[in-house]
This record gives structure tokens, C-alpha cells and sequence, in this order.
């Protein structure tokens, strides 16, 4: 049956908040926001047509908080939600609950989202399906020397990883059986801080490998269809930093393939709605299943610019029961599409998070460009969520095209009153490797150990110098005219020395 | 005219700026360069080098010697001084030879994981300090320059404001 | 012979400045802009890799003035010089100049502009070429009563145009006989002031026509193909407001007609480069020529967004001598874009121009949305050159979702400062006759006679109202609190009546 | 708590503001509404009334009582004052019920083409009142209010300058 949707709760912040709402405007669907403490005055409560508190900062007590959306989505007869991506975009109980409750969750079924974040049933679904998986088994972390055993057997190097949840966290490499266990200990406290289950299974390692992952949309009738890869290889401590579509390395017939097993796991899990299958790709171009993320992913944005496809809108067709109006045989790849996600970080500090109030904002624009932010000036970056707050996506003939075309949109975005990664993500448009699509997920730390990049050139330098220089000269030249002398006229330098002395004492030590 | 000195990336300028017309004139370490510089908002300009266009934006607080400049969004701290000034203080042992690392920090709120230094170490630059964790990551923060620890502020297990003190240096 | 170009000189400013200097930085080619003392910080200037003074504000001192600008770009090396669109981009002696100087001029041979800037040569042209033209004929001035004759013999209403120019310059619509003569030589005498030439021809004028125009790319070896239409129609005394494509009324046949009609006046003329010819539309879908536009137009990003093609990149490649990369057969067409010119003009006061310093500048971005923009917060907007500052481009799968993206980015977009015609446009989006796609060159005099728009509706009134209200409240809790005063004591109104007064006395009358 | 009274576009509205928690009870013209306000920078702040999402930008000069409020980029010129004082002022025969036309200044420099009222003549709202040519295209300027022309400070063929006093009325 057929429902015609008025009203979205979306029950998040930030850029995919903004989105999300963009989408809403564009179908005449009245968006609302939900709102913490943090975020009163932030873009998403301005933009939506209505918003509404939901508690304090810590997501904890707010964008976390079922109790308090699902009220909210009552209150303003919200005929949907929209969790984006985070907080409870991938939370069984509450898409669940939303059911129970009429309000339509915007995303697979509740038994397809527990199913399938449980890395060990997703793992097993995806070889009855007959999807390749990496050589690796469930262990029991009381029974040290049966995982031992079982990890021997898989040989290293081996990745202990948490069953449940994601993020990087309760992952750890093991390059040999000396350091397996004490591995398999942290690993296993890790999940269960992070995720409040200590369940860890292992995986063989591999070395060098590609991280690459398939849209699929499906809808309610059962008519599923790949929307073509994302190369998601460029990550720092299994953060994706850059993707991209199509992959350097992809070729039709592996498309083909690879995207006939993301909709042969699709179809065994039920799965309606977007989502992501994610595979590991090695040297030969073996692939092997990864997980499934039952979401809108971060980097959506890069298929949607070479497909034409609006991924959110086919979102919220599906929610409405809606046939999906494209059969795989329409689906066509256009051009090349990079996205360089941009995050409130100081690369050149090991990536340490940057919170302030952003001063200018001069967004980058013209042909290609599209960003998708959450920030204007004036807003604050706090330190409570993610640092994630724009991407920027480009547009390109070929990968040449858009490499140059996203160079060209980083120099023009300028950010003021915090450290970003702009500059970083030019350095590494500029990288021979990158240029060259021969990279893997160990891009990062191999080509810049210890975080450390290309300092400032010296006519840059230069530049800075006279740019310093003409600023002392123009403000002195004010001052002499203000005391009524000539503009030309030398001030004593003694007289100076005293006076800045003096103004030290008040401003302060240095 | 007038005469002045700028460390940059340890690096130092002898600059001398003349008005000539609307533009400036500059000699840089000797090179003359024409230059013109158009406001564009409070701190933010567009500079001209021999043509060469700049997108400039300066940062200080008024008479500190001290600037931060991003040149087309590239940020770069230095000093400058009046060529004399900076003279006599060289002279007097308090030059303003070498942009020097008085102290670090806490780039935000935070829990204080690790410190790896002592009171007296000396430090290379890019050294790690001390390790802070703040939205659920680790965060390492090193030293931008060679210097030796005066004073370590902070210790493991304590929680720090944004802009606390972590570290003194000589 | 092939050519590489490795700097141009943009001999232009604005949105059209930046447009080209980003096509250049994506090439990997020195941009060189060149600005009046009017735009020493404009964007341009900023953005450029070099940028050189060329005089006073004036446009007749500065960026029309063709000594100082070959002066300056050989000065600075330059291979080849771009004019954008305005100022010298339809200067035949400029181009043959640059010819001279052995400097590429980046647009059609000089001949070719002479040819096709001359009405009445082109409109023979066209006739020649098999084209349909509008009855029409050249008339002397001085003779009026053989003008007047042939007036009567092509029948009223009738169009007087100047036979060089155009802007709507020296034309007048003249409805019966009896007003011919005095518009006869208003015509003529606003022509020889506009463009030193006061020649005029009449012709046929069609009562409610649309403005469709075909987009063509030729290259040095005679290859030539159309990138499809622009309907233009939406316009205030023949300066177009809102362009699109496809045009609602287009069909494959249409297309195929006018696209072949379109390519026999170029190799007719021997085009070289990007070029328009522009067609009037009757009603019945019969097309007439109307001119030749030898230069890149202010309307080209629509093109760019439904064919993928870059047109500045095509540009200059053709002035590379490079062989066009695609057939007729190889160009499609995929979606729906629409063009809003964004200028510095009061709607509401017959689009008065309005300058000043643009304070807030919030671009709208997202899915589907192209800003080409050339100014910034803090960016001046004089007297001296046309107000166009920006063009709102947005693309949609079709018109219908192209139409609510571009309602949704105009909301998006915010300037303070000045007046623009952003609320102009959202109310034209909402037009039922601009919807439907039934609309003729007359639209805005048939739609908002008077230039009266819409005013706020009573809902944001009463916003309005509550928003001066609670602000008023904080700055007198704020007063109050200053003043050591709780914030719940209310201020005497008395009191507050004699500061009111006290105050005026300084800020001056009201 | 207070008691407004603002005047915008013709219509009047009575308004009782009151702080309530983090957020404001507005009762306009009788009728009780939420109303939450958040400061996003100089003069701009996002509001909600009931819920529904506002940006509004606000201009305005001290204690001068017009403002010219911005909804969501629609401008909308208003008079607020203290809902006794203006009725003060209406009993005076100073009242604020009418945002009254009081002048009109040139809207950008130019060359006046034509003058269409004379000093003593009553204009409706819409009217034309003269012409100015600037950039080359000429500009109608039209009374935004019915008024009563008091004084035509300019004469046909005259040159002004932005914001140059062009008519008066009573």
C-alpha cells in the first residue's frame, strides 16, 4: 500500500541533517529537527521548517535518546524519521520501536539491521549466499588456548575484530601468536566499552588491501539493484577520509560481479531501502565480503554524482512503498566523482580534533562542486560530536578532470577560526600514488609516517613575510597620520621599543 | 620608508617598504618587488607581488610582534620587527632570531592519556609530548620545535579545558 | 598546428572573470585577470594567479580600452586572451588586433564577427543558408517616405532594430503607421549614441514569441556540432532574467531542425569556437533567425549541466587548434537545468540598480545546485558595470524537480547589503504559467504589470513583528541587567519616552 | 514582561512578551505562542515560534523605533514601541499607526530624467514620482505610500549621488 509521507522527523544534526532537509524542501515533505543544548542555533534547526529541544549536549542525552524523538515525532505527527547516519541509524530497537509506534522508520527492517550488524550472522548469511568472505571463525575470549588454536590455524597476520559495531574501534591487527593474546584481551574490553559486547571474532589479514563498497537500493517488492562502487580506500585508523567512484582498479566484468553478490546478500537479508555492502579487494583483484551497512552511508554523495541518482529521495520512495522507478538496465556510470570529507582536525598534529567558532566561510562553487556542509559562519564546533562537518564533492569528465576540478575547489574553500583538513586533502590531490590510483588502505600512514606534510614552500613563505611586512607599514602609516605627522616620517625606533614594552605589561607574558 | 625583519619558518627577511604611487615598493633580502595591497573585509586582503596575486589574511594583536598569516589559505606564524629594534634586542641576547616554543596548550577539553616528557628533556621537533583523548580518539600532540622542558603542567589521568596549560619551555 | 596555451589574460571581471580563471586553474593554465581601480579587491583579482591595473573605473577607461590590455599581456606573456561575454568579446577590431600581435584570440575570426555582428549581413547570411528569417528589410533613414512604404508593405506590428548592437538599444515595437516616423528616428539616433552606427532595418514583430537559441562548437578543421537549446524567453526589456533546457516546447524533431539550421549558418560563416544563434518561436513552433552571438554567453552553464560539457575547457581547446573530441552522435542530453541571474536590483522598484557592500553572502549549495559567482562577503558592487554579480544554476532529473531545486536553493541564498532579484526569482518559480512551461518573451509584462510582486504574506508579518518584539525585550532585559536592575522590572515608560527624545536629538531626524 | 506595540505593512499587532525558562511566551494579539531565539551572529538569530524555524536578521539604530526585520531573506519594515508609550504618542496625534512615507533619497547615483510631481500634490502608493538614469538603463521611482509631496529637491536634468535627498513629503 501505497502512503503518501508529509512530515520527517530527522533524528539528527550537522551536514547529513542539512541534506536530508534539502531533499525534504525539494519534495514539499515538511522536514523537522530535533535539537541538543549545543545545537540551538546551529544550521539544521534553521533550515528545517521546524525543530524541537530534545535535551543536552552529550548525544547521550539527546540524539541518542528514543524516548525524546519518538515524543517529538508524536507531537509534530511526523508521519516518518530519518536517522541519517550515526546515532540510531543502525539501532534494531529503535527502527523497532517506530513500528510499533506507526511512524515510519526510514531504513531496513528492524530484523535486517540486527541481522546484518552482527558481523558473525552477516558473515553467515554471506556465504549461504555464496558471497567469497576471508578465511576466519568466532573464538571465545575466556578460552585462550582454543583461540589460539583457531587463530593458528588461520595463520597471521590476523585482525581480531567486534562482532557488533564498527568505527574502528575493538579491531586490532595481530602480526604473530607471541602477541595474540594480550591482543585478543584489549580487543575484547575495547567492544565491550564501546559497544557493550565483548564478542570478537578473527579474520585473516590482508596486507595491502582496497576497501570498496556497492550502493544497492531495494525496494519493498523485491526488485533490487546495485548503484555501481565507491573506492574508499584512503583512511586513517579505519576512517575514510577520500572516496570515490568509479574505483581506478574497477572493471566492467568485476562490477558486474561484485555487484551481483552485494544483491545476492541484499535479497538473502530481506534487505529494503539503501545500504552498503562493503568488500576487502586484494592485489589480484580477489574480493571478499566485508559487511553490510544498513544506512546512508557518509560518502553517498559520490555515487549519486555519477549516476544522477538522488539517494536520499529513493530513500524516502521506498519508505512510501513506492516501486522503484529504475531497473538495473538503466542504471548508467557518467564521469568521475571525489569526495574529500572536511573535518574540524589539525592534520599536522596527528589529526587532533580543532573546536572553535568558525569566522569566514567562503565555500568553494562553479562547475562540479557541490558541497554538502552543516556549518555556516558564525557556527560553533563543539567539542561533543563528530569533526566531520562539509564534504566536498566534485564532478569530473575522468578521474584526471575531477582530481584537478577538487584542487581547484580546496584552494577556493576558505575556513577561518579553526584548524581544518582542507589543506590537507589538497596535499594529497597532489600525491603521485593518489594521481596514479595505486594506493590501499595503507595509503595514510605510508605515505605520511607520523603525520607529517609538505610545510609551507619558501615563496610562500616569502609571500607571508612582505604580506606581514606591508600590514606593520600601512597600520604604522595610520598611526603617524593619526599623531598628526606625515605619513612619511620615521617613528623612533627607541621610542617604539618603550611602547611595546609597556604594552606587554598589560597584554600579558608571551 | 622603513626597515624591517621577519623570521618565518626559521627562515629571515630584511624587508624594506617605500609608498610609490598606490602600490609599495618592497626589497626583500636586496630584491625589489613591486607590490599592491587591497583590503577585501577586517584582516583580509588581496596582495600583488610583481603581479602575482595573493589572497592574504593577517592575524595579531596590536603591538606583539607576533602574526599569524595565511597566504591563499596556507597559515604561517612569524615575527616581525622594526629592522633596528630587532637589532638592538639581537645585540641584547633577546632576539627575535628564532620564533621560539614557549609553551603548549590543551588544543580542547580533554583526558590526559599520556605524558612521555619530563621537566628539564630536551625536545626535537615533531616529538611526541603527551597524548590527550577527547571525542572518543587519541589525540597526539607534538612539539612544533626543538626546545627544553621548563615545566609539565598536566598529568596522566587529569582532565584539561581547551587552553589549558600542558607544557612549558625554556 | 596545435598549440599549447599556457597563460590567458582574461580581459574581463565579474562572475564571467571567475569562470574562466577556474577553467584555467583546472588546465593547469596561468590565469592573468586585469582590473580597475574600481576592483582592486574584487574576486577576480583575488583568484587569478596574476593580476595587472589597467585604469579607472570607467569601463571606457579601463576594460574596453584595447591598448592596455595587449599592453598587458605581453607584458606578461600571455599565449592567448579570453573576452568572456560584454566589453570586447564582440570586437572585431580587438580580435583582428590580437591576430596582429600574434596573441590568440579565444572566440571566432574577426571576419566572422564583423559578418555576423551586422544584422543585416547576417540575416543574408542566413537567407543564403536556407534559413527562415522573419519578412524584413534594410531602410534609410534619411528617406521616410520609402521607409514608410516599406513598413507597410511587411505590415504592422513591426520592430525597428539598429543594424549594429544590441541590449535593446534602438528598438522599438511600433504598432500602426502613424507612429513610424517619430520611432523611426528615435530608433536611429539612440543607436548612433549606443554603438556610433545609426543604421536600423525592420522586420516582422511576432506578437507573443518564444526566445529559443542553439548552442554551437566548431572547431579549426570545420568540424561542427550543436549542444542543443536555451529557451531564453523569460526576459524585462529584452535582458534575460531566466533561461532553461530543454525548453518546455521542444521536440527531438524541433531540435533536429533548428540544430541543423543552427550549423548551416556556422560553417556558412566559417565559425570558429562556442557560438549561439538565437531563433524567435511563434506560437505554431515556426522558427525564424534572429542573430548570431559570437562570443561565450552569460546562459552557457545550462548547456554545461545537461550535456556534460565543459564549454570554456571547449573554447579553448578549439583555440588550441585541437580537433573537437565529440560527434553530433556522441552528445545527449540528460535532465533539466534552469538559470537564475542573480543581479544588485530592486524588483520591487522597476529593478532599480542598487549597489553597495554586500555584508553576509550565504551561498546555497547541495545536490544539484552550481553557484558561478563573482563576488564575497565584503565585495563592493558600484555603478560602474551591469549588476549581474551571480548566476543560480541548478540541474534536476526534470523540469519539475529542477523548478522545486531552484526554489529550494533561492531560499538557501541570503545577501545583505543590498537589494537582488533572489525573491523575484522564488516568485516566478511558483508562477503558475512559468510551471506549466506556457510562457512567451512577454511574461513578465503580462504576469507583474507594474513590476508588483507579492508582498509578504501575513504569516511572516506576524514573524516579523514577534522577531522585533522578543528582540527588543533582550536588548532592554539586557539594558536593565546593565543598569544593575532584574531583568523582570519594568522599565518606566515615561522614562524611556524622554531618552527616546533625548536621543533623536543626536541621531538626527527621522 | 512586556507590552509592544508593532506596526508592519498596515497591520497591528499587540504583543506581550515574557521570559519563560530558555524560552520567551509571546501572546499576540491575544493569542499564546513558544517562541525560542538563538543569536547565530551579529543581528542573526534563528527563532522558533511553536516550533517553527525562522532566520531572522534585524537592523536597527539604538533607540530609533523602525526596523527592517529579514524572515527567511523577505524584508519586511516595521515600528515597534512600548505598547503604553505608543499609545501615549496616538493620543498625542503622534502616532505610530502609520509607518509614514517621510522622504525619498536616491537609490544609486545618476542623471535625473524626469520629474513627475510637483511640491503640494498628493501621490498614491505606486505612483511614479520621477526617473533616474544610472548604468545606462533608466530607473522608475515609485512612492512605496500614499503622501502629500512637501518639497522636490531635484530638477530634471540634474546629476545626484547616491542617497542624495530627492523628495519630501508632509
Amino acid at each position: 500500500m501505497k502512503k503518501q509521507i508529509k512530515t520527517i522527523l530527522i533524528a539528527n544534526r550537522g551536514e547529513i541533517a542539512v541534506r536530508i532537509i534539502r531533499a525534504c524542501k525539494e519534495l514539499g515533505i515538511t522536514s523537522v529537527a530535533v535539537f541538543s543544548s549545543a545545537d540551538r542555533s546551529a544550521c539544521h534547526v534553521a533550515m528545517a521548517d521546524e525543530a524541537y529541544f530534545i535535551g543536552e549536549a552529550p548525544s547521550s542525552e539527546s540524539y541518542l535518546v528514543q524516548d525524546k524523538i519518538i515524543e517529538t515525532a508524536k507531537k509534530c505527527q511526523a508521519d516518518a524519521i530519518h536517522p541519517g547516519y550515526g546515532f540510531l541509524a543502525e539501532n534494531a530497537e529503535f527502527a523497532g520501536r517506530c513500528v510499533q509506534e506507526k511512524i515510519i522508520f526510514i531504513g531496513p527492517k528492524a530484523e535486517t539491521i540486527e541481522l546484518l550488524g552482527d558481523k558473525i550472522k552477516a558473515r553467515q548469511k554471506a556465504i549461504e549466499a555464496d558471497l567469497p568472505v576471508l578465511p576466519g571463525e568466532e573464538i571465545d575470549v575466556a578460552n585462550s588456548n582454543d583461540a589460539l588454536a583457531k587463530a593458528e590455524s588461520i595463520g597471521f597476520p590476523l585482525l581480531i575484530k567486534a562482532t557488533v559495531g564498527g568505527g574502528g574501534k575493538g579491531m586490532r591487527v595481530v602480526k604473530s601468536a607471541e602477541h595474540f593474546n594480550e591482543s585478543l584481551i584489549r580487543a575484547s574490553s575495547e567492544a565491550k566499552s564501546a559497544f557493550g559486547d565483548g564478542r570478537v571474532f578473527i579474520e585473516k589479514f590482508l596486507e595491502n588491501p582496497r576497501h570498496i563498497e556497492f550502493q544497492i537500493l531495494c525496494d519493498t517488492y523485491g526488485n533490487v539493484v546495485h548503484l555501481g562502487e565507491r573506492e574508499c580506500s584512503i583512511q586513517r585508523r579505519h576512517q575514510k577520509l577520500i572516496e570515490e567512484s568509479p574505483s581506478p582498479v574497477m572493471t566492467p566484468e568485476l562490477r558486474q560481479n561484485m555487484g551481483e553478490a552485494a544483491l545476492k546478500i541484499a535479497r538473502a537479508s530481506n534487505y529494503i531501502g539503501a545500504g552498503t555492502v562493503e568488500f576487502m579487494v586484494d592485489r589480484d583483484l580477489y574480493y571478499y565480503f566485508l559487511e553490510v551497512n544498513t544506512r546512508l552511508q557518509v560518502e553517498h554523495p559520490v555515487t549519486e554524482l555519477v549516476t544522477a541518482i538522488d539517494l536520499v529521495k529513493e530513500q524516502i520512495a521506498i519508505a512510501e512503498n513506492k516501486t522503484l522507478s529504475f531497473s538495473q538496465d538503466d542504471i548508467s556510470f557518467s564521469g568521475h566523482a571525489i569526495e574529500c570529507r572536511i573535518s574540524a582536525e589539525d592534520p599536522q598534529q596527528g589529526f587532533v580534533p580543532s573546536t572553535g567558532t568558525i569566522q569566514d566561510y567562503r565555500m568553494p562553487s562553479g562547475p562540479g562542486v557541490r558541497l554538502d556542509s552543516g556549518v555556516e559562519s558564525g557556527s560553533e564546533i563543539s567539542v561533543y560530536y563528530d569533526p566531520l562537518f562539509a564534504k566536498l564533492i566534485v564532478w569530473g569528465k575522468d578521474r584526471s578532470e575531477a582530481i584537478s576540478r577538487m584542487k581547484r575547489a580546496l584552494e577556493e574553500f576558505r575556513i577561518s577560526g579553526l584548524k581544518t583538513t582542507i589543506g590537507f586533502h589538497g596535499i594529497v590531490m597532489e600525491n603521485e600514488n593518489f594521481v596514479s590510483g595505486d594506493f590501499s588502505t595503507k595509503f595514510i600512514e605510508t605515505e605520511f609516517p607520523n603525520y607529517e606534510f609538505e610545510a609551507a614552500d619558501d615563496k610562500t613563505i616569502e609571500t607571508a613575510a612582505i604580506a606581514a611586512a606591508i600590514d606593520k607599514f600601512k597600520n604604522e602609516s595610520r598611526i603617524n597620520l593619526q599623531n598628526g605627522k606625515s605619513s612619511r616620517a620615521a617613528i623612533s625606533t627607541w621610542s617604539l621599543y618603550h611602547r611595546q614594552r609597556n604594552m606587554k605589561k598589560f597584554s600579558g607574558s608571551r | 620608508m622603513a626597515h624591517y625583519l621577519v623570521n618565518a619558518n626559521g627562515k629571515e627577511f630584511d624587508i624594506v617598504i617605500e609608498k610609490s604611487g598606490d602600490s609599495y615598493r618592497a626589497v626583500v633580502n636586496g630584491r625589489e618587488q613591486t607590490v599592491e595591497s587591497s583590503s577585501t573585509g577586517k584582516s583580509k586582503s588581496v596582495m600583488l607581488v610583481d603581479g602575482n596575486s595573493h589572497e592574504i589574511s593577517i592575524n595579531s594583536n596590536g603591538y606583539d610582534n607576533s602574526r599569524l598569516v595565511t597566504v591563499g589559505g596556507i597559515e604561517i606564524e612569524l615575527e616581525i620587527d622594526n629592522f633596528r629594534l630587532a637589532q638592538l634586542k639581537k645585540a641584547a641576547g633577546n632576539g627575535t632570531g628564532k620564533a621560539a616554543l614557549k609553551k603548549i596548550k590543551a588544543p580542547m577539553p580533554g583526558l590526559i592519556l599520556e605524558v612521555k616528557v619530563n621537566s628539564g628533556e630536551k625536545v626535537e621537533s615533531g616529538q611526541l609530548i603527551l597524548v590527550i583523548e577527547a571525542m572518543k580518539m587519541e589525540n597526539a600532540i607534538k612539539s612544533s620545535a626543538a626546545a627544553v622542558v621548563k615545566n609539565v603542567a598536566v598529568s596522566k589521568g587529569q582532565s584539561v579545558e581547551k587552553g589549558d596549560l600542558l607544557i612549558e619551555f625554556e
